[in-house]
């Protein structure tokens, strides 16, 4: 399968572990990703707060880049970047006339704008099957918290996914053999826009989730979001600072876990380099499974 | 043709502007005119008699009168002109005073236009043919569909005039909702001990034929003649025999399998059943999606205990035909389900309140259950998910209704005060409880409700928050209710051990394929239409078809009857007397022209247009034309501006007519 | 020129008996002014007007024609203004074809409880009309006809 | 509320409308995106509040409260909304007007932190992190926190010491140079 690739500055940054964990199941999966030539920033957050047209240039930008390359579909793996694009191609869309003042201010046109996949949506695209058929290892003694995090299945309406009780990234844990828990605070946001300017309210948002994910029974939380992720992992140091008693948890990338599940080692998925050491024991016994 | 031209001067209004002497010399010229005059007030007694007495002396044929607008007085002209005589249809009104001597201030110029009107409606009356109203006989029987409280006044109000009536009832009892209700606003009477009377009256009373666990399959025919045709459907019970002792209930081993409708999915039921015990009539039916013996054949339980020996589970539908004269709609609503809707339908849910996931956060009808001293908890405050008694419960308004995300932009109208008695109820019951409701607005315009809302306030205590819900999820047993004060701008955090969701009134389900079957409008929700909002509101745009209750859009119990009483007059009316008359402004069909193509039947909205069949003397089919069923048609010309052949004419606006027109006012 | 685009423009409105006339009866009672120069052909509906009666009116020497009805929805005839409105959308195209300016046609809504609007309306397009000056080329056509007849 | 005979003032409601394509007459003020919204406790006034003040015209309580600089943008509110109002759209329009009207800011480090983060994407087409935490450090002078993190993300390689240019650099500067939002007084 052959589809496009809009990574966002978090991959070859911050998040670097997921696009290389990505890219290693991707390869499992027959999946070959193609990536936007000279792709830049969708703007994120940052670009929408303060200048509307600045961040539907800035995606449309990508956007039109992705055409001229000739790809009908893209996925974007941060759950913020697959957002703005996603607003932006709505917007393009309804609007005519802003659609032909962005053509002028990015100086290209744009005809067909490809569809956009968020990480789970792709997943589901390649279908749960697959990727129970290519298991090595069952993760039983998984208990996942999935955490959609606030943009991943909104706005509602241009989603194809419920956006209150979304259930399509456990479908996909699912098919690793690992247990997911029903919890309240999978849609909960983490105020990662605040991450750096705002760390009190990203410790106390961050803080929440992770209790009721613990509180639910979870031993591992499962993000599509790099964003997701450097609150959720990183963000515990600053929180057992805070809260003494906080017990820890780790966060995986959904690429992650399927990589554990596809029989690729920690390292080969840079799981080492979280900052919450991820100690669940991963054993091989899909033989014993089929005995 | 020998016309009369009658110009009147309506005291100052026309005269002052007009100066009706020309304009009656002016008219006087006209070719057909024999006589031309004018008076002071045309509709006195002397002025009609001008008309009359000109009638007789000049031996007019046809009668222009230039006068007010043809709404005010053509009917008074059209009389006299009879009464003369001269076929009233031969008679033409031109307004020369609301389109002429009130609108214009210039003498000449307005007398001009006068002229101009007057020899349009010369040119006009000179085509106009002889025309008798349309007489049908009316067949005196009412056919009331739905049995709920709408359905039961009208049916008693009809069949205590004296007149027949059929009610149709697609549940196996009458009742509708209001026998399920506990207690209602803003009395506080029990619902049952109110209905159940009435529910017996329409099962004894000799004039009304009562078909429960019935539908209407076709509805055909017009206004005073209606033929309809009515799906009983199987009970596997034979209604004859069986005394409704209850034996085949109480032995029919399925016990849990079927949720009961009645108590909204709180209990369950037998697979052999009667909804309720004060069902009228107390017969059971067989649910055959559960029942043993219709799925493996064995079983028959309830037919070795039956007695009387009235299980028949050979039975099958049968179809009925009844004569009707006129038709009530009263089939009421349902409840905007909290549940995750099906993928087509225009609800989306609320996913945020938790679907239909959690067992206590349940909806209007379903407290009313566990309100309602017959209920599964028999009144008293259980949640359903362990039977404890909650000490806080959250109410929240406006869901489904106002919401045009994830429900309908009306307003239910009902919830306000539904949500007002259940806080009420609780507390009388649960003193020492705490309830809370959520609004956005308080809507208790009715007698002595906004006095039942303070009530519920200021004495019992029910703390009113302005502001929607945005979530609500459990923890630890409780329902954490996320809501803002947006009086106060302060976020309200409440750990409730229940929550009820007022959720929206909304149409039947199958309300806009009824209203397409029985040929009337219904609006965007499946609501039935009325002809005019404020003066026919009990009207639907069909000749003989009324609408009571909820199906019209939502409406409380006090509403509902009196909307019921005044359909039931309304159809009395119609059989005040034995023949109906119609304006004769209906199409006709030149069948020699005909082409047969019926784009016409296509865009006729009443269905007026048949098919007919031309043989010839053997019997051989030789062609199929248009055919106009002159007790549908409503006169409004669509297929006549339609048929490509103009073989369809209007009569009194043929296309003739209407050249003239043009013609002469050039 | 001047002198003829100023001159009294004929109109001819095809209005419905349930709404338009009915709201300029409003406006007569309300005693609201409007120009003189419109004549009304009372039809029950819309629905019924054939789009060859406009042709006709030109014809006959209307240098303006308005069409008014009920709004869509409050047909009297349920569904009479839907039909004509679908005529009108072909007509439209017609009308370019037929050598007839646009602005010489109007359509428009006017329901049993607007005589403002209905005078409004009928204001409006006189004025646009006059700006128009009479429509010849019919009269035209019209007058050839005669004599070869 | 405007009248025939009166030509109708522009404000800054209108600018918001421009922005946002949606009248922000259609909040009837039911307050349930105040009741979810993630950030509620955080700010002075609740969203539906700055909605209210945009209808009210008391633009500039809008513009001067905390709150339009503290939502996350994380469209809890916009997906509940009862009447399709995007409010978190509103609230981006808002802060944009805010900004063209040089309004002091109340959340300044958020501001600080977006304007850093938006000069690396200017200069390099691409985020670069260690220049966005010098900027904003050297704004805020906020030098000590994530210190405890730093660190092990530079070890990790996670943190690029250089940044990344992209091709089209001249282009997206260009983007930013019309599209920028500037102080119009
Ligand atoms: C929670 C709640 C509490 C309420 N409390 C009060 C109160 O305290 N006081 C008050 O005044 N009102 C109250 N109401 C409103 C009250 O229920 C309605 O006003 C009333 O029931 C309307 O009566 P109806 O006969 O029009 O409709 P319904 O009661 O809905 O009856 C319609 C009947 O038609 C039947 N039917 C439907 N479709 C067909 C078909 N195709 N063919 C044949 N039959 C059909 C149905 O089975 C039903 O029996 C309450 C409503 C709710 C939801
Ligand atoms: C400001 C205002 C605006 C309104 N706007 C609307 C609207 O937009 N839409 C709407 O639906 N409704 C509207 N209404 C309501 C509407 O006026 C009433 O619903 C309606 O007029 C009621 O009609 P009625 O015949 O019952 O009473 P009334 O109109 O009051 O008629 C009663 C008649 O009885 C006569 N009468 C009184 N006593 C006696 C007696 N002892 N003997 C003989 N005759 C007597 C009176 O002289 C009068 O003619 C409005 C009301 C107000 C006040
Ligand atoms: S069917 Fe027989 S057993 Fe059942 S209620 Fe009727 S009479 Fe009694
Ligand atoms: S035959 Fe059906 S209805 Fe009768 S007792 Fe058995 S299960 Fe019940
Ligand atoms: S009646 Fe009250 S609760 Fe019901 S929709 Fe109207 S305002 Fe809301
Ligand atoms: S009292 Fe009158 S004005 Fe107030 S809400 Fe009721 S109907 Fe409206
Ligand atoms: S449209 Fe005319 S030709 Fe065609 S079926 Fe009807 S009447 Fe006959
Ligand atoms: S005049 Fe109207 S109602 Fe009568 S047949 Fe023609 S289309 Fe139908
Ligand atoms: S939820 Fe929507 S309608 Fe309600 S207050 Fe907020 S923005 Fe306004
Ligand atoms: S988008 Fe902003 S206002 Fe809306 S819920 Fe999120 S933080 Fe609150």
């Amino acid at each position: 399968m052959q589809i496009g690739y809009y990574p966002g500055c978090s991959q070859e940054g911050t998040a670097k572990e997921y696009d290389k964990s990505l890219r290693e199941v991707l390869k499992v999966l027959d999946v070959d990703p193609t990536e936007i030539n000279d792709w830049s920033c969708c703007g994120a957050t940052s670009a929408h707060v303060t200048s509307h047209k600045l961040s539907l240039a800035l995606s449309a930008r990508n956007l039109a880049l992705a055409e001229k390359q000739g790809l009908k579909e893209i996925f974007a793996p941060c759950a913020a970047c697959y957002n703005r694009l996603l607003t932006s191609k709505n917007e393009l869309q309804e609007h005519p006339e802003q659609k032909y003042e962005i053509e002028t201010i990015i100086e290209e046109k744009i005809n067909n704008i490809p569809e956009i996949y968020n990480i789970v949506n792709f997943f589901q695209k390649i279908g749960k099957d697959k990727i129970a058929e290519k298991k090595k290892i069952d993760l039983k003694n998984f208990k996942a918290a999935c955490y959609y995090g606030c943009l991943l299945v909104r706005p509602s309406g241009i989603n194809s996914d419920d956006s209150e009780q979304p259930n399509s990234m456990e479908e996909i844990v699912k098919a690793t053999g690992a247990q997911t828990i029903d919890w309240n605070f999978k849609l909960e946001c983490c105020g990662a826009a605040h991450s750096i300017a705002r760390q009190d309210i990203v410790v106390d948002l961050s803080k929440k989730i992770l209790d009721d994910a613990i509180k639910h029974g979870a031993n591992v939380i499962v993000v599509a979001c790099p964003m997701c992720h450097s609150n959720l992992d990183m963000r515990q140091q600053n929180i057992k600072s805070k809260f003494s008693d906080f017990k820890e948890i780790p966060v995986l990338y959904l690429s992650e876990i399927l990589g554990l599940a596809l029989g690729f080692d920690k390292k080969q998925l840079g799981i080492d380099t979280h900052f919450i050491e991820f100690n669940l024991p991963v054993r091989n016994d899909v033989q014993e499974v089929s005995a | 043709m020998k016309i009369g031209v009658f110009i009147c001067h309506c005291g100052e209004n026309i005269g002052r502007t007009v100066d009706c002497a020309r304009v009656s010399k002016a008219a006087g010229f006209f070719p057909g005119v024999v006589h031309s005059v004018d008076y002071k007030y045309m509709c006195s007694d002397p002025g009609q008699n001008l008309i009359k007495q000109a009638i007789k002396d000049f031996k007019l044929d046809g009668v222009v009168v230039g006068s007010c607008s043809p709404h005010m007085h053509e009917k008074t002209f059209r009389k006299a002109v009879a009464d003369a005589g001269v076929n009233p249809f031969l008679c033409e009104i031109a307004n020369l005073r609301e389109h002429v001597s009130w609108v214009h201030e210039d003498i000449d110029v307005a007398t001009d236009k006068a002229i101009d009107l007057i020899r349009f409606a010369v040119e006009k009356v000179k085509r106009n043919t002889p025309l008798t109203t349309i007489k049908v006989p009316v067949t005196k029987r009412t056919l009331v569909i739905g049995g709920g409280i709408s359905g039961i006044q009208a049916a008693l109000d009809v069949a205590n005039a004296g007149y027949e009536v059929v009610l149709v009832e697609k549940e196996p009892s009458i009742g509708g909702h209001m026998s399920q209700l506990s207690e209602t606003f803003p009395t506080l009477d029990c619902s049952q001990c109110i209905l159940t009377p009435r529910m017996v009256e329409v099962y004894q009373h000799p004039k009304i034929k009562l078909l429960t666990y019935s539908e209407v399959e076709k509805v055909e025919g017009f206004i005073g003649n209606f033929k309809v045709t009515i799906r009983k459907k199987a009970r596997y019970v034979d209604d004859t025999k069986c005394t409704g002792c209850g034996d085949c209930m109480q032995k029919c081993p399925i016990k849990k399998k079927a949720l009961s409708e009645f108590d909204e999915q709180l209990t369950t039921r037998s697979a052999i059943y009667v909804p309720f015990p004060q069902a009228v009539p107390n017969i059971p039916v067989i649910d055959t999606s559960v029942c043993t013996y219709f799925k493996t054949g064995k079983c028959s339980m309830c037919k070795k205990v039956c007695g009387r020996d009235a299980i028949f589970f050979e039975q099958e539908d049968q179809m009925l035909t009844e004569e009707i004269g006129a038709i009530i709609m009263a089939t009421g609503y349902k409840l905007y389900t909290i549940d995750k809707k099906p993928e087509d339908s225009e609800i989306k849910g609320y996913g945020e309140y938790g679907y239909g996931k959690y067992k206590d956060v349940i909806d209007g009808l379903q407290f009313e259950r566990i309100a309602s001293a017959s209920g599964p908890t028999s009144g008293e405050f259980m949640r359903p998910s362990d039977g404890k008694t909650p000490k806080k419960i959250v109410f929240i308004q406006c869901v489904g209704s106002r919401d045009e995300s994830k429900g309908f932009s009306y307003c239910s109208k009902i919830c306000c005060m539904y949500t007002a008695k259940h806080a009420m109820l609780y507390k009388h019951k649960v003193h020492d409880g705490e309830a809370y409701v959520f609004y956005m607005d308080i809507r208790s315009g009715g007698k002595m409700y906004e006095e039942f809302v303070r009530r519920a306030i200021e004495e019992d205590g029910v703390k009113y928050i302005r502001g929607r819900v945005s979530r609500i999820y459990e923890e630890d047993g409780k329902y954490i209710v996320k809501g803002e004060d947006t009086l106060a701008g302060v976020p309200i955090t409440i750990d409730a051990d229940m929550v009820v969701l007022a959720t929206a009134m909304v149409a039947q389900p199958d309300a806009s394929k009824l209203a397409q079957t029985v040929g009337i409008p219904y609006d965007k929700y499946g609501y039935f239409v009325e002809v005019h909002p404020k003066l026919r509101p009990v009207e639907s745009s069909s000749g003989g078809i009324f609408l009571a209750g909820a199906c019209h859009s939502p409406r409380d119990i006090p509403d509902s009857v009196a909307m019921a009483s005044a359909a039931a007059a309304k159809a009395m009316v119609l059989f005040g007397s034995d023949m109906l008359e119609r304006e004769p402004t209906i199409a006709l069909v030149n069948e020699n022209l005909c082409a047969g193509c019926f784009y016409c039947k296509k865009v006729c909205a009443y269905n007026a247009i048949e098919i007919k069949q031309i043989k010839d003397k053997q019997g051989n089919l030789i062609k199929e034309v248009a055919f106009v069923n002159s007790g549908l048609c409503q006169g409004c010309g669509t297929c006549n501006a339609t048929c490509p052949s103009k073989s369809i004419e209007l009569i009194g606006y043929t296309d003739e007519q209407i050249y003239a027109e043009i013609s002469a006012l050039m | 020129m001047e002198n003829i685009k100023t001159q009294d423009p004929k109109i001819i409105a095809f209005v419905c008996n349930w709404c338009t006339y009915t709201g300029a009866d409003l406006a007569g009672t309300s005693r609201l002014k409007y120009q003189p120069n419109i004549r009304m052909i009372k039809l029950p509906c819309t629905g019924r007007i054939d789009p060859v009666f406009i042709i006709k009116a030109f014809e006959k020497g209307a240098d303006g024609v308005l069409v008014s009805g009920c709004h869509p929805g409050d047909c009297h005839y349920n569904a009479g203004n839907f039909h004509a409105r679908r005529r009108w959308m072909m007509f439209h195209k017609l009308l370019d074809y037929m050598g007839i300016d646009e602005n010489r046609l109007h359509f428009s809504w006017v329901s049993a409880s607007e005589g403002k609007k209905f005078v409004d309306v009928v204001n409006a397009f006189t004025n646009k009309v006059k700006t128009q000056g009479p429509f010849e080329k019919y009269a035209k056509i019209n007058k050839e006809f005669v004599i070869n007849e | 509320m405007s009248h025939h005979n009166t030509t109708h003032v522009r404000t800054i409601s209108d600018d918001i409308t421009d922005i946002t394509s949606q009248n922000p007459e259609l909040c009837y003020q039911c307050g349930k995106c105040s009741a979810g919204c993630p950030m509620r406790n955080y700010m002075d006034d609740a969203p539906n509040v700055i909605v209210r003040y945009i209808q009210l015209g008391l633009f500039e309580k809008a513009m001067n409260s905390a709150t339009i600089w503290l939502c996350a943008g994380c469209l809890t509110c916009s997906s509940r909304c009862p009447k399709n109002f995007d409010l978190a759209k509103f609230m981006d329009a808002v802060r944009e007007v805010a900004l063209r009207n040089g309004v002091k800011v109340k959340e300044k480090t958020i501001l600080k932190f977006h304007k850093a983060f938006l000069k690396q994407i200017k200069n390099h087409g691409r985020s670069y992190e260690v220049g966005l935490v010098r900027d904003y450090k050297m704004a805020t002078f906020d030098l000590f926190s994530d210190v405890e993190n730093s660190p092990k993300m530079l070890l990790d390689g996670k943190l690029n010491i250089f940044p990344h240019n992209v091709k089209g650099k001249d282009k997206i500067k260009s983007i930013f140079e019309k599209t920028e939002v500037k102080k119009c007084k």
